[in-house]
């Protein structure tokens, strides 16, 4: 295996903060299930991770206890289920270093806090300006961009990518310009891995008087995020890739941005008052949570941000680090498989897409979980990616903190038997 | 927690027999104050002579505790300066947020601190501070109006 | 107590439906909690139904053995987490009749799936164009109209009220005309407890070509709802208010108004393909739901429906009558009680909504929390109707199938306190 | 479950010897059709002569399932009449659709009764179908043309 050294100049680890992967796996009751006859080996947590015990008891516990709406009530019930809500938000808030938890939006995934911040651009565009993206980006932060486009006639952008599989930043002085609005990137790459470097954009952005959004969907799970130490504008993510439940989602936004927005649906609990005739909208987070909220779900995403809390951010990025490592030096020995991302252990996350040179990811998936392996295979919602590599889907495996060394081995194991049958 | 204890008979008096209610003239800056969780409103006079505050008047809608705060900050801070309203109006919020752990100060909130026991009810802060909240907006709009005057 | 007997010509019970309040109670583990030293006497559940036992199990179950992403994986955890997610769409088809499970939507409330419809009707609406709604809505169908036609130039109007707290009617002609694009109405009142007869505006709909929206939030929960015997365009409802999780609700539409609707969020699981320069977008349902979806909530839903199912609507219906019969009789005994609404327990539901004279509902509802009796006060959501009836605020009490006649009584007791305290 | 069961002998022969791949003149319609949840596409062309179905090309990138299908469908009805083909897609959609409760028909399906286990399998019955689906399509494309001529 290689050694880990972080080459001067990138982020070091002061120390090596340790995490014990088989006492984390006793809190999660899916990671004891048999897959077909093996254990199962749950490689996809990119697509959505596996809950600790502790956030699924935070979800029972509360519809068992303290069930009741949020925000309409004066009676114990309804108090306590405020408190809990309010409280997740200040802890979510917390945990992205949001100076505010009025900045902390619930929405119902990533995609539906995307689909805001560009449905609130509405009103403020037209044709001239320019939005910029990445080819590097999930359907979640294209579409919404793209539909934004053709309702007010601004144009889209977008940055290139380079072979070895990072934002291609050569024209970056031409590409954010004047005429841009917002810039909105992907922070880490749920196909390539890749975590992009955003010093020179955020620079840019400044310079020009544009807003930065980053698609955080991929990074706050592995790593947390510093809103404040990023000086971003909106960030993005969703509560099942990071232990929490579906169903709910997170926009964070600076609050004075969040203030000057146009809400973006309409319904209970947005309002400052009603009238036949026309309405008035309550002021940040309130204005953007139409109807009743995603509250059991908040709950239990509180719950999740205990946990990773607990367990140390610190210790989970180091854990996937080494584990990245492992893996990347164990697929390098499968002869004909090639790597769509950076082939080295920094500046990436946990996350590592390929192709098995003739064989069809599907088959690859398929083999694999016969075995008990659970990867992704397909276009991974990010269809231009796959285009750019020239490939029309890959294989994808994820780790996370309860990945181990000998489920990369499994995974390693499987490829050999995939090309057996259609070598 | 006993209800009475959120209830105090001095709340129960000045929401019967409010002091102050009905707007009046002259005054110095109007605001129209609403609570969107219940819909409870306040429209709050100010009338302000230099550094003093000579009448405050209100009219609205709402329940015991957002009436009776109305009447006790009307009854306390009349004839009191602009800094002592702010300060009282500091004080008070200071003790809603408490969550029940501080201790009201007798000196500053006269008949104010007979609602230390709703800082313990989160879904009733918002009715006891709905007044107070309108006072400090129409102090604030006040002395931008006599400041606009000077000026 | 008055003896119930239906007028001819309104829909009579072949025979009665019985259930077992006690041994449905024993399913919802909240119901033996005290509240302030009393047993808790839930009455608020048109703002939030509880949740039995069987519904908090499937959402747990299904995040400890079957989590996995759907739609996007060939992997057996996939597989299982797709086909509970897909069954749950199927399930709630059938409980509302509808011809094809592909017509269910799954939003994030019943407000999303009003909002869903308003945005798709926006690249059709102009400034001539009527939408129609009436003055008993909820915020969440009133607020997403407005913005609509602010952004399109059309007009609102609106069915008023009769003193007795039903839809006048009088001038459907007149309001609903060649010009109406759309009607949306709500079917059961959250506040005045109306349930509103529907023929005679469907039939001028349809005389119009207009499209007919039911909001049937407080039908479906109590009555269930048949999409094709009410031979309606779209309803929406909503996951919580039916003993089902929080963080889902349900659009229901015809397939080719679906299938001719542009999409409402972009991102992934709603395209067909993407490329830089454009996409193209898959059928319904998966057009309108883009991102990860709520996949445990839907299975929570799937296991609400089939609880419902077993007790039986006709039941539950039954129950709620026999209830709204007896509390409106007790309430009547209250002095300076007045009710907003139908004061007969027929073409209504089991919601009461009341002033006390005199007293503030905020202050009725902290001395009933203090008995444990757990009452909505405010404007519910509906401020037009609130005044419409000439009062700020009103105090709620809601029944659902596990409503007591003793908690009735726990109620009017309560009542007769709070008027010492505030008399 | 045995993994083989779904990897028939025969699957994998079609697959890596697939019949009938690229696209060939002449043809009375194209049709391009895709699988949104994993991105496996097909170009497929039918040549129709009367009631007979001259020709079946095609071309596109997909899984051995999808590839496999292709490739015997293009063996299977070849040469065989519009009717013909209708009726075995009916019945491939069916066998695809019945979870593995279904026998095959051989006499209509031909190698095609080796997609039997596939039904097991949800997510890959949409492989399985794409180059049906696509047939289908493209059939009902040719009759549409013809008829248009003969109007
Ligand atoms: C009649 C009616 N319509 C719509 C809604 C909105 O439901 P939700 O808040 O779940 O979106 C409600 C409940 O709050 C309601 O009672
Ligand atoms: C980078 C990235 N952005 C956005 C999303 C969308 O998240 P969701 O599907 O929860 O809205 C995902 C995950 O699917 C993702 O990986």
């Amino acid at each position: 295996m290689t050694t880990l050294t972080i080459p001067d100049g990138m982020p070091q680890y002061s120390e090596e903060p340790r995490l014990d992967v088989a006492r984390i796996r006793q809190d999660f009751p899916i990671l004891s299930r048999e897959v077909n006859g093996h254990p199962l080996v749950y490689l996809d947590s990119a697509n959505t991770s596996q809950k600790p015990q502790s956030v699924i008891d935070a979800i029972s516990e509360h519809y068992a206890m303290h069930n009741a709406n949020v925000a309409r009530s004066v009676h114990t019930l309804g108090t306590e289920s405020t408190e809990a809500y309010e409280g997740a938000r200040a802890t979510v808030a917390r945990f992205i270093n949001a100076p505010r938890p009025e900045e902390v939006v619930f929405t119902k995934n990533a995609t539906e806090a995307i689909n805001l911040v560009a449905h609130s651009l509405a009103s403020r565009l037209g044709p001239g300006d320019e939005i910029v993206i990445s080819e590097m980006e999930h359907h979640s932060n294209i579409v919404p961009w793209q539909l934004l486009c053709e309702r007010t006639g601004a144009t889209l952008r977008w940055f290139g990518l380079t072979e070895s599989g990072r934002l291609d930043e050569s024209n970056v002085e031409e590409l954010i310009n004047e005429r841009t609005k917002l810039v909105s990137i992907v922070h880490t790459s749920n196909v390539l891995g890749t975590i992009n470097a955003t010093a020179r954009i955020t620079e840019r952005v400044r310079e020009v008087g544009a807003l930065l959004m980053l698609d955080c969907s991929q990074t706050v799970p592995h790593r947390g995020f510093d809103v404040v130490d990023y000086d971003v504008d909106f960030i993005a993510f969703t509560g099942h890739k990071m232990l929490g439940p579906t169903g709910i989602g997170v926009l964070w936004g600076r609050y004075e941005l969040l203030a000057d927005m146009p809400p973006f649906q309409g319904g209970g609990s947005m309002i400052e008052t009603v009238r036949m005739t026309g309405t008035t909208y309550a002021a940040p987070p309130a204005r953007f949570e139409a109807g009743t909220p995603p509250i059991a779900q908040a709950v239990g995403l509180g719950a999740a941000v205990d946990y990773l809390e607990a367990i140390g951010m610190d210790a989970i990025a180091w854990h996937e680090k080494e584990l990245t490592a492992y893996a990347l030096d164990a697929l390098d020995t499968v002869k004909g498989l090639r790597i769509a991302g950076p082939k080295v252990p920094v500046g990436r996350g946990a996350t590592i897409s390929f192709s098995l040179d003739g064989i069809h990811p599907h088959d690859v998936g398929q083999v694999l979980d016969s075995l008990g392996v659970q990867v992704r295979v397909g276009h991974h919602c990010a269809k231009p990616v796959c285009e750019r590599y020239g490939v029309p889907a890959l294989t994808r495996a994820s780790f996370y903190l309860y990945t181990t060394t000998e489920e990369v081995d499994a995974l390693v194991r499987g490829l050999e038997q995939v090309k057996r049958m259609f070598g | 927690m006993q209800i009475d204890q959120l209830y105090q008979e001095i709340i129960l008096d000045h929401y019967k027999h409010p002091h102050g209610r009905g707007l009046r003239e002259p005054y110095s800056a109007e605001v129209h104050h609403v609570n969107p969780t219940c819909g409870d409103e306040i429209t709050l006079r100010v009338a302000v002579d230099g550094e003093k505050v000579t009448d405050i008047s209100f009219a609205g809608q709402g329940c015991s505790i957002s009436q009776a705060s109305a009447s006790v900050l009307h009854e306390l801070l009349t004839g009191r300066t602009v800094g002592d309203a702010l300060a009282a109006h500091a004080s008070f919020t200071e003790l809603m947020q408490g969550k029940g752990q501080i201790e009201p100060d007798e000196e500053i909130l006269g008949d104010g601190i007979a609602f230390a026991g709703v800082a313990k009810y989160p879904a009733r802060v918002k009715c006891a501070l709905l007044a107070w909240m309108a006072l400090k907006d129409a102090l604030v709009r006040s002395v931008e109006v006599s400041d606009g005057n000077k000026g």
